[in-house]
C-alpha cells in the first residue's frame, strides 16, 4: 500500500481547513505514518467486514425467500394399506384439497403441480426424461403459496384442517432447512457485527492514543502555546486539523484497498452459479456505509482530538 | 501594574515555597529579582505570567484580580505579557525566524508586519546569519538570544526575564541589558531574575530580593552612591 | 475488556528477564495502554480469523467428500424414440455397464441401486413411499466411487467406453456442484487470509510505530545512556523487555476474548443440523496456531523493537 | 590524556565551526576553556566525550587513536569521563537521587556503594533533601547541581563541564569549584567551559580560548601575578 504524502495534501487541505501552518509538529513525525497505515487496515477490514455483513443478510434472503411463504402439499398415490390410488380418486382427492385452500384466508395462491413440473423437481436427482414417458401413478403436489407474515398457528389449523378432508397428505413447510439456513447466515453476520465492532473499537483507540502521544509529547508545547497568549480554540484547532488530514487520507486509501480486495473475491466467485450467492451484490445501503465509511473515521479522529486537547488545557489556568 | 498581597504559593502537597509576599510594581518600573537560588525567583515569575495561580493571597495585574477572572480575559492579560524563560522553552521543530515571529502570528499580525520585525530584532541580536536554522543547532548563548528576541518582539506591556545572561558573556549581556532599558524608556515594565552581581551593580535598579519564602525591596547600590554623591 | 495491569506484572516478569527497573520510562506512559489495548483486539481478530479459517476448510471437505470420487451412472428406462424397455434389456444394459466399470483400472468400486435406494433419493422430493408399490420401470442407477486422484481425462475415456456400450447412458460427476461449493468456500477462505494477513501486518506495524515513537520521544535519553558509557545490548535490552510484556499482555487478553467469541458463535450455531457445519470444530492445527498465537505476536514485537533500537543507536558514534 | 592534531568539525554542510584544533592536556590538569558565545566550546567538548567524530584532524583520548577505534572501545572509555552538559540533560522521569545513581549502575556497582555514595554527594552539593524529587520540580541552580553530582559520582578520569555555574549564585559557585579543585588533586583531568570572568580569575588555572574556530592557550592572570611576585 501507498503511503499518502501528507505533507502535499496538507497544502491543499490546509487552503480549505484553514491557511496557517502548524505551530506543533504534527505533520513531519514518523508516527504520523503509522497511524494512517493503521487507520488505512481497519478501513480495509471494515469495508470488508460490512460487505461481508450485507452478503450474508442478502444470502440468506435470497435462500430462504423462495421457502419462507412457500408450501408443498403432497397427496399420496396410494392409501395407508398400499393399494394403488385410481386416477379418478386422486383427482377427487386433490379438489377436496384444492377447495379447503382456496377458501383459506391466509392462503395468497396454490398451484396444482403438472407431471412436467414433478419431472423437473426429480430432474436433478434420477435424470432427464426419467418419468415422462411412464404413465404410472405419481403423487399428487399442490404448491401453495401463503400470505407473508401469516403465524405458525394459521398454518396448523390448515394442516388439520387438510388432514380431515384428504387422508395421509402431506404439508411440508421446509421448516428445518430454512431453520438451518438462518442459523448459519446468522453465526456469519455475527461474526461479521463482532468484526465491524472490533474495527471500530481499534480505530478510535488508535486515534485517541495518537493524539494522546502527541499531546504528551508536545505538552510542553502546548503549554508554552498557552502562556504566549493562544486561544483553546487555537490550540485545538491544529489537533484537529491533524486528526482530519490522518483520517481521511487513511480511511480513503483503506476503503479503496477494500473495494479492490471485494472485486477479487467477487471475480473469484463471480462465474459462480446463482444459487449460493445473491446477484445483486452492491445494494444502496452497501454503497452508501462503504463511501461515508472514510468520513466517519475522519469525524471520530476529529472529536477523539479536540475532545483529549480541550481536557488537557482545561487544566492549565 | 502588578501588585501581590500576602501571596503563598505551594506545589502540591510540598512546602510553602513562598509564604506572604507583597509588593506593588508601578508601571514603566525596572526591578531585578534575586536571591540564592532555590529561592522562588522562577516560581514567583510564573505567578506573574499566569503560569500558576497562588494558593493564597491576592495577585493583581494590569489593575485586574487574578483569581476573579475568567479564562478568556487571562488570554488577553497573556497577550501582553513577555517572558524570557529560564530554560527558553523554544520550539526545535520551526526556525530561529518562526519562533521569534509566533507571539505575533498568535495575535495575528500581518505577515508582512512580521517579516521586518523579527528579521531586524534577529539582526540586533547577532542572530541575523541563522535565521533559517533550527534553535538546536545553535549554541547555549545563541538559544538565550532567542528566547529574549521571542520575548520582546510584541513590546509587551510587562517584560519578565529569567536569568537571562546566564548563558552569554558579559559584552553579550551588557548589549541585552541595554535592549532592556531601551524597552523600559518605551514604557515596559521589567523585572529581571538575575544571580549576577556584577550585572546588577552596573545599573540603577531596586532589588526584589527573594529569601525563605519572604520578599524585600532594597534600593541598588548604584543608587545610593549617587545619592551620597549628591549629598556631599 | 480489562485493562493488564502492567505495572504489577512486570515485577514478576521483570524477576524472570532480567532484574533492572527501567532507565528509560517506557512502562508508566499513557500510549502503553492502548497500544496493549490495540494488540488485544488484533489478537482477537486473528483467533477468529483463524477459526473461521479452519471452519471453512473443514465445511467444504465436509461438503464434497460425499461428492469427489463417487459419479452416479444412470441408464435411461426408454429408448430414444419413447419405447420402454423390458426388464430383461435392462439388465443386460446394466450388466454391459458393470462389466465395463468392473475391468477399468480407475474405478474403486461400484454399487447397482435398489429400488429402496433409489426411492430414499428421491424421497425428500417426492414424500415418503412414493414409488414402493407400484412396479413402474425406474432408470437403472450405478453408484461408482473412482480411485483417489483420479484425472478428469481417465472419466472421460470411461464415459466414452460406456456411451459406446450402452446407448443413452448419463455419467454424473457432480461437476457443477462441487465446482460451486469449492469456490464459495474458496472465496470465503480467501477473505479470511485477507483478515489474517491484514492483521498481522497491523499488529507489526502498531508495535513498530509505538516503538519508534517511544524511541523519537526519548531519543535525548537514549542518547545520554549513550554517552553515559551504556553500552547498545543494556539499552536495547529495556525496549526489548517492554515490548515482551505488552506483547504478551496484550494478546493474552485477545486470545482469550477471541476464544469467548468462537464458544458464543458455537452456542449460536450448536444445535445446528450437522449437514451444513462440520462437526469437529477444533482441529489440533487450530488449537495449536490459536495457542501460539500470543507468543508469535510477542517475539514479533521483542523483534520489531530490538531492531528499531538497534538501528537507531548505530547511528551514534 | 587528550591530544588534538589539525581537528576540523562541521555540521552537516554548514561552516567549519571549528578549524585546526591543535592541543595536548596532560593528565591531571585543570583547563578553563572560555570563549564568545557560539565560538564552539560545546562543540569542543562534544569532541571530547565522543559525542561527536571529527571530520578532519587526529584526535587521541587516554592515549588511543579515536578515528581507529572500535565501539566497544568506545564503550569503556566513555565510561572513564564525566560531562555537565549545558543543558543539564537529566531524566524527569526519574528521582535526583537514581539521576545520580544511574551511572553507577550502568557500570554495574553494588546497590549498596550506591547508596552510600550518592546520598553523602547530594548532601554535599545542597540537596540532600531533594533526593526524592523529581529534577523538572527544582529550581535552575537545583537542576545544574544535579548534573554536576551525576558527572563527578563515579569519580571520572576526566571531567568536561559546560557552563556549570550559568545558573548558581556566586557562593554556590565557588563551593562547586572547589569540589572541582579536590576531584582534580585526586588525579581527574578537568576542562571547564564557561563565560564567567570573575569565576576564572579567581583560580590560577590555564584557559583555552576559543575563536573563530582556534583555539589558543593563556596561562591564568593568577599565575602571571604570581610570577611577577616572585620576579620581584
Ligand atoms: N513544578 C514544581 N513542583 C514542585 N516543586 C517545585 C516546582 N518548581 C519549583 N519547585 C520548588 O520550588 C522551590 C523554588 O524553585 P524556583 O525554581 O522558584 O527557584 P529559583 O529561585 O528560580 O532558583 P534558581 O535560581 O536555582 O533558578 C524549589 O525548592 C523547587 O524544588
Ligand atoms: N547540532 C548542531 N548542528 C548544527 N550546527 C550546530 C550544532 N551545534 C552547534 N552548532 C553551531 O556551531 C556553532 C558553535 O556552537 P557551540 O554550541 O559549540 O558554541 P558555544 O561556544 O558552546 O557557545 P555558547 O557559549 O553560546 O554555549 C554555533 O554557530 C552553532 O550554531
Ligand atoms: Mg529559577
Ligand atoms: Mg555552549
Amino acid at each position: 500500500m501507498k503511503v499518502v504524502p501528507l505533507q502535499k495534501k496538507e497544502k491543499v487541505l490546509g487552503k480549505v481547513y484553514g491557511k496557517r501552518r502548524y505551530d506543533l509538529p504534527l505533520n513531519n513525525n514518523e508516527n504520523t505514518r503509522f497511524l494512517v497505515i493503521l487507520i488505512a487496515l481497519m478501513s480495509f477490514l471494515a469495508t470488508l467486514g460490512l460487505s461481508g455483513f450485507f452478503t450474508l443478510g442478502a444470502m440468506a434472503e435470497r435462500w430462504t425467500s423462495g421457502l419462507k411463504n412457500n408450501l408443498t402439499l403432497e397427496i399420496p398415490a396410494e392409501t395407508k394399506e398400499g393399494r394403488l390410488l385410481s386416477a379418478e380418486e386422486m383427482t377427487s382427492l386433490t379438489q377436496a384439497a384444492v377447495s379447503i385452500l382456496s377458501s383459506y384466508p391466509a392462503v395468497e395462491s396454490h398451484t396444482v403441480m403438472s407431471r412436467e413440473d414433478i419431472q423437473k423437481l426429480v430432474e436433478p436427482w434420477l435424470g432427464e426424461g426419467t418419468l415422462s414417458a411412464a404413465a404410472f401413478p405419481l403423487p399428487g403436489l399442490i404448491s401453495v403459496k401463503t400470505k407473508p407474515g401469516t403465524e405458525r398457528k394459521s398454518l396448523e389449523a390448515l394442516t388439520e384442517k387438510i388432514h380431515s378432508a384428504v387422508a395421509g397428505a402431506r404439508l411440508d413447510t421446509h421448516e428445518s432447512w430454512l431453520r438451518d439456513v438462518l442459523r448459519f447466515t446468522g453465526a456469519l453476520q455475527f461474526a461479521a457485527t463482532l468484526l465491524l465492532a472490533t474495527i471500530a473499537l481499534t480505530t478510535i483507540i488508535a486515534v485517541a492514543g495518537a493524539v494522546n502521544a502527541r499531546l504528551s509529547v508536545h505538552r510542553a508545547d502546548v503549554e508554552l502555546l498557552h502562556l504566549m497568549g493562544a486561544t483553546d480554540r487555537y490550540i485545538s484547532r491544529q489537533f484537529q486539523r491533524h486528526a482530519l488530514l490522518l483520517g481521511l487520507a487513511g480511511s480513503a486509501a483503506g476503503v479503496a484497498a477494500g473495494s479492490l480486495g471485494l472485486l477479487a473475491i467477487g471475480w473469484m466467485t463471480g462465474e459462480m452459479d446463482v444459487n449460493l450467492l445473491p446477484q445483486h451484490r452492491l445494494s444502496l445501503p452497501q454503497i452508501i456505509s462503504t463511501a461515508t465509511t472514510p468520513l466517519i473515521i475522519a469525524l471520530l479522529a476529529v472529536m477523539a482530538a479536540r475532545q483529549t486537547v480541550l481536557q488537557a488545557l482545561a487544566k492549565m489556568p | 501594574m502588578i501588585r501581590f498581597e500576602h501571596v503563598g504559593l505551594r506545589y502540591g502537597i510540598g512546602p510553602e515555597v513562598l509564604s506572604d509576599i507583597n509588593f506593588t510594581l508601578a508601571p514603566g518600573s525596572f526591578h531585578f529579582l534575586t536571591g540564592p537560588s532555590g529561592a522562588g525567583k522562577t516560581s514567583l515569575m510564573n505567578l506573574m505570567y499566569l503560569g500558576r495561580l497562588p494558593t493564597r493571597g491576592l495577585v493583581t495585574m494590569f489593575g485586574q484580580n487574578i483569581n476573579k477572572m475568567k479564562r478568556e480575559d487571562m488570554v488577553a492579560i497573556r497577550q501582553r505579557i513577555g517572558v524570557v524563560f529560564q530554560d527558553f522553552r523554544l520550539l526545535n521543530h520551526m526556525s530561529t525566524f518562526d519562533n521569534v515571529a509566533l507571539p505575533l502570528r498568535i495575535v495575528g499580525k500581518p505577515e508582512k508586519e512580521i517579516q521586518s520585525n523579527v528579521s531586524e530584532l534577529l539582526e540586533w541580536v547577532g542572530l541575523g546569519e541563522h535565521m533559517n536554522v533550527l534553535p538546536n543547532t545553535m549554541s547555549g548563548g545563541q538559544q538565550q538570544r532567542i528566547a529574549i528576541a521571542r520575548a520582546v518582539v510584541t513590546r509587551p506591556r510587562l517584560l519578565l526575564a529569567d536569568e537571562p545572561t546566564g548563558n552569554l558573556d558579559d559584552e553579550i549581556g551588557e548589549r541585552l541589558l541595554s535592549l532592556f532599558e531601551q524597552l523600559n524608556r518605551m514604557g515596559t515594565t521589567l523585572v529581571i531574575a538575575t544571580h549576577n552581581q556584577m550585572l546588577m551593580d552596573k545599573f540603577p535598579h531596586p532589588r526584589l530580593i527573594l529569601s525563605k519564602g519572604i520578599l524585600t525591596i532594597e534600593e541598588s547600590k548604584f543608587n545610593l552612591r549617587k545619592k551620597l554623591e549628591g549629598l556631599f
